[in-house]
């Protein structure tokens, strides 16, 4: 249960300025500026995260969506040429507002029709130390796997954007 | 002391709401938009906006293993950096074949 | 995130040692008073936070006459030294003429981008400030993953500089905004992975703990780990558009860069957020690498801030040195030089690191036995792992250039008009692969140089 | 298939750090790539040459200064040259010797400049050029002493100098020449020649072929770059060069590396010059008493000399009158240019910059 006060202000004024952002990152017509304001989105989210006190997750957010993914993003805007560089909306606009809304109504409903189990802890002292033994003992195989996947990413991303040109030279 | 208002608590709920708005949002772009990096990046804050409701959970929600839902969390961050770099990649490489990252014009799987 | 409850000191208040006297003291009034709870959070957290605002207030202050004097010794001249005692003025008046100017922004720069850019990318660098020890008592907020807040932190900044390249519409500003794009990418894995290192051999990631582990071993981890040491400095000059690294400005290639666009005191933003990242930079390395705080039994005599502040100016001057001296990189030189040599001495470092401290915990040896064995054995593997790789990966052109080959005489070769029946001066042109070596036959004298002549291939 | 980008046409100069002046290149990146560049000089044209027709040789000689304003002395020696052979007037011998004292130290003066600058394009923070300036302010001391001005010297007239040396040139070039200079070049040694960023930048980067050196005419530490033992001073001497004993450094490769250390070797040069012509400095008049206003009999002659660029040449027209017919400059600086093109296409913008660099041209003389 979050009581302290400061929290409180916090999660209410981070939560606001996250959900206008991400409104944003819909609304905008640049996709750079969208870009930034995912950003911005992004650092709320890891805000959030604080409030929750996850420091652990909320630092590997900042650290790989705002740092890492973000230029990931930026990076793939400048290669595609100037005049693509719309944010525009397909045809599908309406029907995905229109399910957007569904989903979130439906989500909202069994949110508050559910009764959840609600622990009365205090928050997390440290959690760095602890999801470490949690990553080594009971989830070393999910870690793993994610490594494996994390090579597999790399290998895909550099195969699909090498040029074939330069493949065909390494083939023969 | 303080004012009434400032004693209010979090409750769960809002948090979870928060998470679907987010989810919403994230849908949305995910389905409107009309330039695969759009697509992407709503993909990528569909990811977040679980994230936050798995954190939530983690938070909250009585168990035994009470930092779950944060490992669960990371190993969804994990995923999403090596699912925006193969996607970028993606689009990168769709560029370069039809010079276009309009998914409207992508369609050679249509029929 | 809060911070932790401060640890009541008991001496004096007035005991400027260690500042945390001084906020305990306040939350011991407050306490007193039956103030609030909250207010000891808000108290402590205004008085750090104006401490740390009021340092790097100085700090862009003085810095550019630091760096400016030392820079100016470096060159055999002055440095600033008209205004004031030594010209320490002399950055005041900077400021106050940039203040005074217009803050001109370009017709088609994007509005919102171009203003934001100079306020995001100062303040990571102020950010960073908050989690580190400036004593034993003296953090703002003691996190439990400062290492990664740090690297977490001034990955943004660099996204600040893309932003202030990208809205200004300027051809220059866009290369240095791309150039930063792509540093960025490539230099966070050398010094996340250097850092790794260090998280590893001191097994926190806790800045404060870090410092107290190198207290309770009585070692400043640079000499632990050398390599890493190397490979973050390097990477964070990088990070920081220090001069090796300085692509994103490059005065001389693209004019400026990013900040070609800005002027007032916008462009009075940048410069300061540059100085302060490097101090904040510095911050980190004294902190991780040099002991923060500690030194020796130093610490119980001076104030742990104004070691540290010691510490910090000592690898500034590191920072300085390197600006004053080196030319500055090609970007494919300098992206290479992280992948194919920093990247790998990284890895190999981390599975030394890994293996230490496995032996370490293994044997339970104790520190006075290990550490200079660990001392001795990394300053060697750093050592013959650099030597070793400017072997067999160094660039392809000799060590030494070929010498100079030296004429004293030149065989002047006649025009056709007047050229006599049988030509029998060679004229000094040449072939592809013979230049002419007319002159080396009788008086031309070849001084100790091999006469390989020719481009080369 | 590569991603199709979208060349971007990059002006760089007339307003940039590393143009040297205001000298404008037009380039075509693709990406850091350079795939086009155009040459745009005329942004310092003061019409010299036209000018002169209307004005006495005597009175030609400030224009000169104003050409290679780095190196007005050899810019003054030459067309001095030019007129001298001209009207058929014979230079004293005191003269010949302080003539060629100057053009060496101007040489020195020179590349002092062009090495610092160079390694400034190259990235260095100030620094290379602090130190070469430091030397070149000694030369340039000198040059105040013996005829009160610095840059633009006027020092070299038709027949002579201008002035002779005062008494406490010679041992203020005692001592800059023995005590000074020498340890100077030692310090460039050891700083600039294999240190290894310089290397990495400079080495293959802005190659000139040796064909291609002929073909474009190029001279100076352009031409020796490419491994072709021509200089003036040896090929076609001036001014009793011949009696003098010295080498020309020729390099090997044609690329920016081979123009920097040719450079800083020549300073050594210059030094042997100049002590070997303090040596002999003889007594005796210092110039040629010749009228202000000379009328060289109709004619035309062409003079040359190795200036720090390259050969400037000076050819003169006269109809018997007062003001030359004709005068036309063949500046080092412009022809040197003309390969920028063939130099820096394929390279990055940062290489084309320290290819810039290194040609060491000077505006006042592209343009003239």
């Amino acid at each position: 249960m979050i009581t302290d006060t400061g929290i409180v202000i916090a999660f209410y004024v981070i939560g606001a300025s996250t959900v206008v952002s991400a409104l944003m990152v819909a609304a905008v017509r640049n996709l750079i500026h969208a870009v930034l304001f995912l950003v911005i989105t992004f650092t709320g989210v890891a805000g959030i995260y604080i409030v929750l006190s996850a420091d652990f997750v909320a630092m590997a957010q900042v650290l790989i969506y705002a740092g890492a993914i973000s230029v990931l993003l930026v990076f793939a805007v400048m290669l595609t040429p100037t005049g693509d560089r719309r944010n525009a909306e397909t045809s599908f606009q309406a029907p995905a507002l229109v399910l957007a809304g569904l989903l979130l109504a439906v989500v909202v409903f069994v949110i508050y029709d559910t009764d959840w189990r609600i622990a009365s802890r205090g928050q997390f002292t440290t959690t760095a130390s602890s999801l470490g033994r949690a990553f080594f003992s009971p989830y070393v195989v999910p870690f793993e796997v994610a490594s494996v996947l994390l090579v597999a990413a790399m290998v895909g991303a550099i195969i699909l954007t090498q040029d074939e040109d330069e493949e065909a030279g390494h083939a023969a | 002391m303080l004012p009434e208002v400032l004693l209010a608590t979090v409750p769960l709920e809002h948090v979870l709401i928060l998470g679907a708005i987010l989810f919403a949002i994230g849908l949305y772009l995910a389905l409107s938009k009309r330039n695969a990096i759009g697509v992407l990046m709503g993909i990528e804050l569909m990811l977040n906006a679980v994230n936050v409701t798995l954190l939530a959970f983690s938070r909250y929600v009585v168990s035994p293993r009470p930092l779950d839902g944060q490992v669960f969390a990371i190993f969804v961050i994990t995923v999403a950096a090596g699912e925006a770099a193969v996607a970028l990649a993606l689009a990168v490489a769709i560029y370069r074949h039809r010079e276009t990252v309009n998914i409207d014009e992508i369609d050679v799987l249509r029929w | 995130m809060t911070p932790r409850p401060l640890t009541l000191i008991t001496d004096n208040w007035y005991d400027i040692r260690d500042l945390s006297n001084l906020s305990g003291k306040i939350e011991e009034l407050i306490r007193d008073a039956n103030g609030p709870h909250w207010a000891v959070w808000v108290v402590s957290a205004l008085l750090g936070a104006i401490g740390i605002v009021a340092f790097i207030g100085g700090v862009a202050i003085i810095n550019i006459w630091i760096e400016r004097r030392v820079v100016g010794r470096m060159q055999s001249r002055l440095g600033p030294n008209r205004l004031g005692p030594f010209g320490l003025l002399q950055p005041l008046a900077d400021a106050i003429k940039l203040m005074q100017k217009e803050v001109l922004q370009p017709k088609a720069a994007d509005g919102l981008v171009f203003s934001i850019a100079p306020i995001a990318f100062t303040v990571p660098g102020i950010v960073i400030m908050a989690v580190l020890p400036w004593g034993r008592n003296m953090s703002l907020a003691r996190l439990d993953v400062g290492i990664l807040f740090i690297l977490a932190m001034s990955s943004l900044g660099a996204l600040a500089v893309f932003t202030g390249g990208y809205g200004s519409n300027n051809k220059y500003a866009l290369f240095g905004a791309m150039r930063v794009i792509a540093m960025l990418v490539t230099y966070e894995i050398p010094s996340v992975l250097a850092l790794l290192g260090l998280v590893l051999f001191s097994g926190t990631m806790d800045l404060a703990d870090m410092v107290l582990f190198q207290e309770k071993f009585w070692i400043p981890l640079v000499l632990v780990q050398p390599l890493p040491f190397l490979i973050y400095f390097i990477s964070s000059s990088a990070e920081l558009n220090r001069t090796p690294a300085d692509l994103a400005e490059a005065e001389s290639e693209i004019a400026g860069g990013y900040h070609v666009e800005y002027s007032g005191m916008k462009f009075g933003l940048f410069y300061a957020a540059e100085l302060i990242n490097a101090v904040a930079i510095s911050a980190i390395i004294a902190t991780v690498f040099l002991g923060g705080w500690w030194f020796y039994k130093l610490d119980e005599l001076v104030p742990g801030w104004m070691i540290f502040i010691g510490k910090i100016y000592a690898v500034y001057f590191l920072f300085v040195w390197t600006r004053g001296t080196l030319p500055r990189f090609r970007i494919d030189q300098l992206l290479a030089f992280a992948w194919k040599w920093m990247t790998p001495m990284a890895f190999a470092n981390i599975i030394v690191v890994a293996a230490e401290v496995l032996i370490w915990d293994e044997t339970g040896a104790s520190a006075g036995l290990v550490l200079p064995l660990y001392i001795a054995f990394n300053m060697l593997f750093a050592g013959v792992l650099i030597v070793a790789w400017v072997r067999f990966m160094g660039p392809r052109f000799s060590r030494f250039p070929d010498r100079l080959r030296y004429f004293d005489r030149i065989d002047v070769p006649s025009l056709p008009a007047m050229r006599a029946p049988a030509p029998a001066a060679a004229a000094p042109k040449s072939g592809s692969g013979a230049p002419a070596r007319s002159a080396s036959e009788g008086g031309g004298d070849l001084r100790g140089g091999r006469l390989v002549g020719g481009p080369r291939p | 298939m590569p991603i199709k980008s979208e060349p971007v046409e990059v002006n760089i100069g007339p307003q940039h750090p590393s143009t040297h002046g205001v000298f404008r290149m037009v380039a075509m990146i693709d990406g850091e790539r350079i795939t086009d560049v155009k040459m745009i000089v005329g942004y310092l044209h003061r019409s010299m040459e036209k000018l002169a027709e209307e004005r006495t040789y005597t009175q030609n000689i400030p224009f000169t200064d104003r050409m290679d304003y780095l190196a007005a002395m050899t810019s003054n020696l030459g067309y001095c040259l030019s007129v001298e052979k001209l009207a058929g007037i014979d230079v004293p011998e005191r003269a010949q010797v302080l003539r060629v004292i100057f053009a060496e130290l101007q040489r020195i003066a020179s590349h002092c400049m062009a090495t610092g600058a160079f390694i400034n394009d190259c990235g260095a923070w100030q620094t290379p050029v602090m130190y070469t300036f430091r030397d070149r302010e000694k030369v340039l001391d000198l040059f105040e002493m013996t005829c009160g001005a610095r840059i633009t010297t006027n020092y070299m007239r038709i027949g002579g100098v201008a002035f002779d040396v005062p008494d406490e040139f010679l041992p203020a070039l005692d001592m800059l020449i023995n005590d000074d200079l020498p340890f100077r070049f030692e310090e460039y040694d050891q700083l600039l020649v294999g240190n290894e960023i310089i290397l990495m930048r400079a080495r293959d980067v802005g190659v000139v072929s040796p064909e291609m050196a002929i073909n474009a005419s190029l001279s100076g530490p352009m031409l020796r770059s490419a491994g072709i033992a021509w200089d003036l001073r040896k090929a076609d001497p001036y001014s009793g060069y011949d009696q003098y004993t010295f080498e020309i450094p020729v390099g090997y490769n044609g690329d920016s590396y081979d123009r920097m250390v040719i450079r800083i070797e020549e300073m050594k040069q210059s030094l042997r010059i100049i002590r070997q012509a303090v040596h002999i400095l003889p007594g005796g008049p210092h110039k040629t008493e010749v009228p202000l206003a000379i009328r060289p009999p109709a004619g035309e002659a062409y003079s040359r000399v190795e200036s720090p660029k390259g050969e400037v040449g000076f050819y003169v027209v006269s109809d018997g009158g007062a003001a030359p017919y004709r005068w036309h400059v063949r500046a080092p600086s412009l022809i040197n240019l003309s390969v920028l093109k063939e130099m820096t296409v394929g390279q990055t913008i940062a290489d084309a910059i320290v290819t810039l660099g290194s040609i060491d041209i000077n505006v006042g003389e592209v343009d003239r």
